[in-house]
């Protein structure tokens, strides 16, 4: 379903074609262009107040040419509205970073980098977070198999044949 | 040597061994009060953990023995036979001698402590400075503990427990000076440093120096009490072993038998500073008024209360047994627990018997008056959050030294003139008067 | 009360002093000087209490040992000691030391040998128990003006620490 | 994990630039083994003496792939998988992912699911910031409160234990509403817990928060303004102490907390004081909440009519409760089979406590301590 609203003019007054906006259950979100992030998120935050970036994840998608969704959900306190901010990049693809823009988003593109090996630009030191530091493969990516691991980091840190 | 028992024996004769000269007395005293205070250490680690555990609505040790009585024995053992860990990189020789230098200070301190007018290992012409002194020599250890250890946690609570003790001394200090100055109030006007002495001033001053020009003895003894709890490191000053901070503080790297040193240590410090107090304030060994209910009735009525606290304890004990579960399971543990009380019971009988209850008097006050410190401590622990480092140096060096120095001042200036004080509060009565 | 083994006990603590005075100087890492030092300063107590000082041997604990000494080990703990010991040493100049030992040394000697003649030797007028009194009053009459110097001395000593320690006031 | 230089680097640890006279900066590892850190976190700071000029969180000591699990299972099959994040509010876990999963199905609980929900979930709330003001005291010295709440906290749990069998991780609410009717005397004993735990309130704050210690401990520590509240995305209690008057309950009501009348408690100084305040008055608009809700409990069936094999339709939904470490958020794709094509959680206690090192700076270690406390994290929700 096609979400429309003064917003949704504005950006595709500004942006044209990149922007689509929709909405599904109620919910509303943006499909956007991959060049047009940096722009948008600032045009959300400092025009349309959207102060507050709740999550930053991703999900993948093998099957498709541009193999990742990276989704900013955000959320404004003045208007209380939500709204999602989807973008599609392929393997090995670099998206700009949204650390200036929200601090939070530090922790959240770790964590997305960690998982799904995404490469955030610009952000002040994107390393892994939830796994350790040397670990191999990013597991949230759906060619990574469920009990599988980093044998090599586990043989070597662990001291033990296998962590299963 | 027979000389001494007989002087001993004769109840005019007032000297401790030091003073008499006879090295072999001194040496028994010496060993029964470093057993006794070790004594008291284990009981107080049972009692401790009993008073927290109720304050908490636990019930503390419950297993070994009944009601965990026999719990600091378990412990003891336990201690022992655990390993004795040196971490790799520590310097051992300071990490070998720094639970030492903590007892050995902090033992040292007991040779002066009057338990009573002839119970004290000896009497020094220097008393209070010497316990001062040797008292601040247990800091030695900790920095030494903290440093050698090779850790970072230890090495900050040694810096804190050193900033920290070494602050509040000063405060101890000035508190100690004003209570000595009260004992100079005599005809000659000369003071004295002796432990002994400054109860014989309160004797004949006719006041415990808590009451002495009120309120400045009062908070003289305030400050005093702030900071000797500071100086043994507990709560809410119990920084230095911050557990939720630094693990345990200076002594986080020791274990087993050589950490029980520092365990026996900090108690034995608790029960060092706390009889400090009582000497400089509440009237050390004597009685509740000793002067206003003097006589030989009173001295009767009063003679009867060390018995009667053992019966006390006995009834408790036997109220306890009676309320022990019926079952056989229980059965040793109830034994056990009636056994305690008859042991408590016949303590009672033994100190009813008029030779020794004459001998004891001095002593059971002593200890009372000790039980309560050891009661507060632990009631603090129970009640307080701990302050922040920085607060902590604040209370040191922003309140309670001036508050002691301000109450050096004014003890001096009251001490000199008594006549413009009483001139002063007679002005202040008939104010509030009108 | 009669001291005991006077004798046995001034050469077991100036011997004590002695070594553990030597130790001060020869060990390389400081936190061991320092303790050598504390016993050092120990053993100085015990001899003032045979000299029937009391008073100056238990200030001697309170403020060297208990004070001064433990603010020195605060600071070489806080000093990274690996990197102090790759650093020049100072105790490494042998000449001068060796010089200003034999001119000191000659001086006790020389003192040994004419010393009697040159000063009385003193009667014990104060007997222990009324030492610390007679201290006291002595400060407060005799010695009134130049115990105030010096703390007034003191004092400049702290608000100067102060001032050096502190980046901005 | 093991190499902990490489997780210092922010932390600028030149060697070569200091002499042994700059022995004043110090490294300070805490943690993950340490008795103030709540679980594994690890913490590096960076020590002026005894004040904190930076610090650097390691966690993922407890990471158990939940989000991977949640894409191997199905829809009912990770309901039980939640309550093993927040363990200490499993019910809240469990009430946004049965109420995200309920919106993907375009569902709704009937309405007596959702009174029993809001006093379950109000109950763990209680419970949870029972726990945290236990632990936090703890932290700052003051050792008597833990047990006053532990006991309190055990009513709850025997309630949860008698509704649904389970104390900690409660897996109470299904797909759909609830699995269990509530037992005979269950307002009953709601009701008691509501007139007991009421003036055991009065003396949990009794005991602190006049405490001269505990005051000057709390207050001006660990202080965090409105504004960057919301630029580092903490929410819940810390977000409300520093001035924000917000609450999913409110902004946006769920489950049938339109229904209730209950304030959302603020604080104006965002200090670890301000929080503590608003914890506590959570606890009592909790009891509040909770009494309307047993009061007005409606008749009825309590599980909506959803087929035994769940596949919701293509798309994907964001649903955020409530709880109560703050937005408790569930990110579902789904692609139409009966598994999530993925699960995203958005942990509260994961970005609150991004705001750790922003509240540490320039305090003392011992605050460290305090804040870590005061932010009320759950590593298992951190971790995942």
């Amino acid at each position: 379903m096609v979400w429309e609203s003064a917003l949704v003019a504005k950006l595709k007054g500004q942006f044209g074609s990149g922007v689509e906006a929709l909405t599904y259950l109620g919910q509303n979100y943006l499909q956007v262009d991959r060049s047009l992030i940096p722009n948008i998120l600032q045009i959300l935050r400092d025009e349309e107040q959207f102060d507050y970036c709740v999550d930053v994840t991703a999900v993948h998608y093998p099957k498709r040419e541009r193999q990742f969704d990276v989704l900013w959900i955000l959320y404004s306190f003045a208007r209380n509205e939500r709204v999602r901010v989807k973008t599609q990049i392929a393997e090995g693809e670099h998206i700009p970073s949204a650390v200036s823009i929200w601090p939070t988003a530090n922790w959240l593109e770790r964590e997305a980098y960690d998982m799904f090996g995404i490469q955030f630009v610009g952000h002040p030191e994107l390393k892994r977070i939830l796994l350790p530091d040397g670990w191999k493969g990013h597991p949230l990516r759906k060619d990574y198999g469920i009990i599988q691991q980093d044998q090599e980091w586990v043989q070597i840190n662990l001291g033990i044949e296998s962590g299963q | 040597m027979p000389d001494f028992i007989t002087n001993y024996l004769d109840k005019n004769v007032h000297v401790t061994p030091g003073e008499y000269g006879s090295p072999f007395w001194a040496l028994v005293y010496i060993l029964v009060v470093f057993g006794g205070v070790s004594m008291a250490v284990v009981c107080m680690n049972w009692l401790e953990r009993k008073i927290l555990a109720h304050m908490q609505i636990r019930l503390g040790p419950m297993r070994v023995g009944p009601h965990g009585l026999l719990q600091p024995i378990a412990d003891a053992i336990k201690l022992i036979l655990k390993e004795d860990i040196i971490p790799e990189g520590a310097d051992r020789f300071v990490f070998w001698i720094a639970p030492m230098i903590i007892l050995l200070a902090v033992f040292s301190v007991y040779t002066v402590v009057p338990f009573g007018p002839t119970h004290a290992i000896t009497d020094m012409n220097i008393g209070i400075l010497f316990m001062l002194g040797v008292s601040s020599l247990g800091v030695l250890g900790i920095v030494m503990a903290g440093w050698a250890s090779n850790s970072h946690y230890p090495l900050i609570g040694a810096l804190r427990s050193s900033a920290q003790m070494v602050s509040y001394e000063v405060a101890m200090g000035l508190a100690v000076i004003s209570a000595v100055l009260m004992t100079s109030l005599n005809a000659e006007g000369t003071g004295t440093l002796s432990m002994i002495g400054i109860v014989h001033a309160q004797y004949a001053q006719h006041v415990w120096f808590i009451f002495k020009f009120f309120p400045l003895g009062l908070i003289a003894f305030f400050i005093f009490a702030v900071a000797m709890v500071a100086e043994t490191n507990r709560a809410p000053f119990d920084l230095p072993e911050a557990e939720s901070e630094l693990t345990a503080g200076f002594h986080t790297e020791y274990s087993g038998l050589r950490w029980s040193l520092f365990m026996l240590g900090e108690y034995a410090a608790m029960i060092a500073v706390s009889s400090i107090a009582i000497t400089l304030w509440l009237g050390g060994w004597m009685r509740p008024f000793p002067n206003l209910l003097s006589g030989p009735t009173w001295d009767l009525a009063f003679s009867f209360f060390p018995a009667l606290t053992f019966f006390g304890l006995a009834g408790m004990t036997f109220y306890s047994t009676m309320r022990m579960p019926r079952h056989s399971f229980f059965r040793v543990q109830t034994i056990g627990l009636g056994a305690f009380g008859a042991v408590f019971a016949l303590i009672g009988l033994i100190l009813l018997l008029p030779g020794v209850n004459g001998r004891i008097q001095d002593i059971y006050w002593f200890i009372f008056k000790i039980a309560v410190f050891m009661y507060l401590y632990i009631w603090y622990r129970g009640t307080f959050p701990r302050y922040r480092f920085d607060q902590l140096m604040k209370v040191g060096w922003k309140i309670l030294l001036p508050m002691g120095i301000g109450v050096l001042m004014l003890t001096g200036i009251v001490a000199l003139r008594t006549e413009l004080w009483d001139f002063m509060h007679e002005a202040l009565r008939r104010l509030v008067h009108v | 009360m009669e001291p005991v083994a006077t004798t046995f006990f001034f050469y077991l603590l100036s011997g004590l002093a002695i070594l553990s005075g030597v130790l001060v100087i020869t060990r390389k890492n400081p936190v061991h000087s320092a303790l050598a030092l504390i016993l050092t300063l120990l053993c100085l107590a015990g001899l003032y209490l045979m000299l029937y000082a009391p008073f100056v041997a238990g200030v001697q604990i309170i403020l060297y040992v208990g004070g001064i000494m433990v603010l020195f080990l605060f600071v070489i703990m806080l000093v990274n000691l690996e990197r102090s010991q790759k650093e020049k040493q100072f105790n490494q100049q042998w000449v001068p030391g060796i010089l200003a030992a034999v001119a000191l040394g000659a001086l006790f000697v020389t003192i040994y040998i004419k010393g009697g003649a040159l000063f009385v030797r003193p009667e014990i007028r104060f007997p222990e128990a009324e030492n610390t009194q007679q201290v006291g009053q002595m400060l407060y009459s005799n010695y009134m003006f130049p115990f105030e110097i010096a703390s007034l001395l003191l004092l400049v000593a702290i608000i100067g620490a102060v001032v050096m320690a502190k980046k901005k006031i | 994990m093991t190499d902990s230089t490489s997780s210092v680097s922010h932390l600028d640890l030149d060697e070569s630039k200091k002499t042994f006279l700059d022995a004043n900066e110090l490294i300070l590892n805490m943690g993950p083994q340490h008795p103030a850190t709540h679980g594994v976190l690890r913490v590096i700071l960076r020590l002026d003496g005894e004040k904190v000029l930076g610090l650097e969180c390691v966690i993922g000591y407890l990471h158990r792939g939940v989000e991977k699990i949640a894409e191997h299972r199905t829809y009912t099959m990770f309901n039980p998988y939640v309550d093993r994040m927040d363990y200490v509010a499993a019910v809240s876990n469990g009430l946004g992912y049965c109420e995200a999963v309920e919106k993907l199905l375009n569902i709704e609980a009937p309405p007596r699911a959702n009174y029993i929900r809001v006093i379950l979930t109000e109950l763990n709330r209680v419970a949870s910031h029972q726990l945290w003001l236990g632990t936090h005291a703890l932290d700052i010295g003051a050792m008597t409160p833990l047990f006053y709440t532990f006991r309190d906290r055990e009513e709850i749990l025997k309630i949860f234990e008698k509704y649904c069998g389970a104390r900690l991780t409660t897996h109470a609410f299904r797909i759909g509403g609830c699995q269990y009717e509530t037992y005979e005397g269950f307002e009953k004993d709601v009701k008691k817990f509501i007139s007991f735990v009421a003036p055991k309130i009065d003396e949990y704050e009794e005991l602190l928060t006049t405490n001269r210690i505990w005051v000057e401990r709390t207050k001006n520590v660990g202080t965090i303004s409105a504004k960057d509240c919301i630029a580092y995305g903490v929410t819940g209690p810390v977000l409300r102490a520093s001035g924000v008057k917000w609450d999913i309950r409110k902004a946006q009501p769920y489950a049938a907390y339109s229904k209730f009348d209950f304030e959302v408690p603020t604080g104006q100084n965002g200090d670890t004081y301000d929080r503590y305040l608003v914890r506590m008055a959570e606890m009592r608009q909790s009891l509040r909440i909770i009494q309307q809700a047993v009061d007005g409990i409606p008749e009825g069936p309590i599980m909506a009519k959803v087929s035994k094999v769940m596949k919701p339709p293509v798309g994907e939904i964001y649903h955020s409760i409530e709880a109560p470490k703050g937005e408790l958020g569930y990110f579902i794709v789904s692609d139409g089979s009966t598994q999530p094509y993925r699960v995203r959680v958005r942990p509260p206690s994961f970005v609150n406590l991004q705001a750790l090192d922003l509240m540490c700076r320039g305090q003392l270690v011992a605050d460290v301590i305090a804040v870590i406390g005061t932010l009320d994290i759950v590593l298992g929700e951190v971790d995942r």
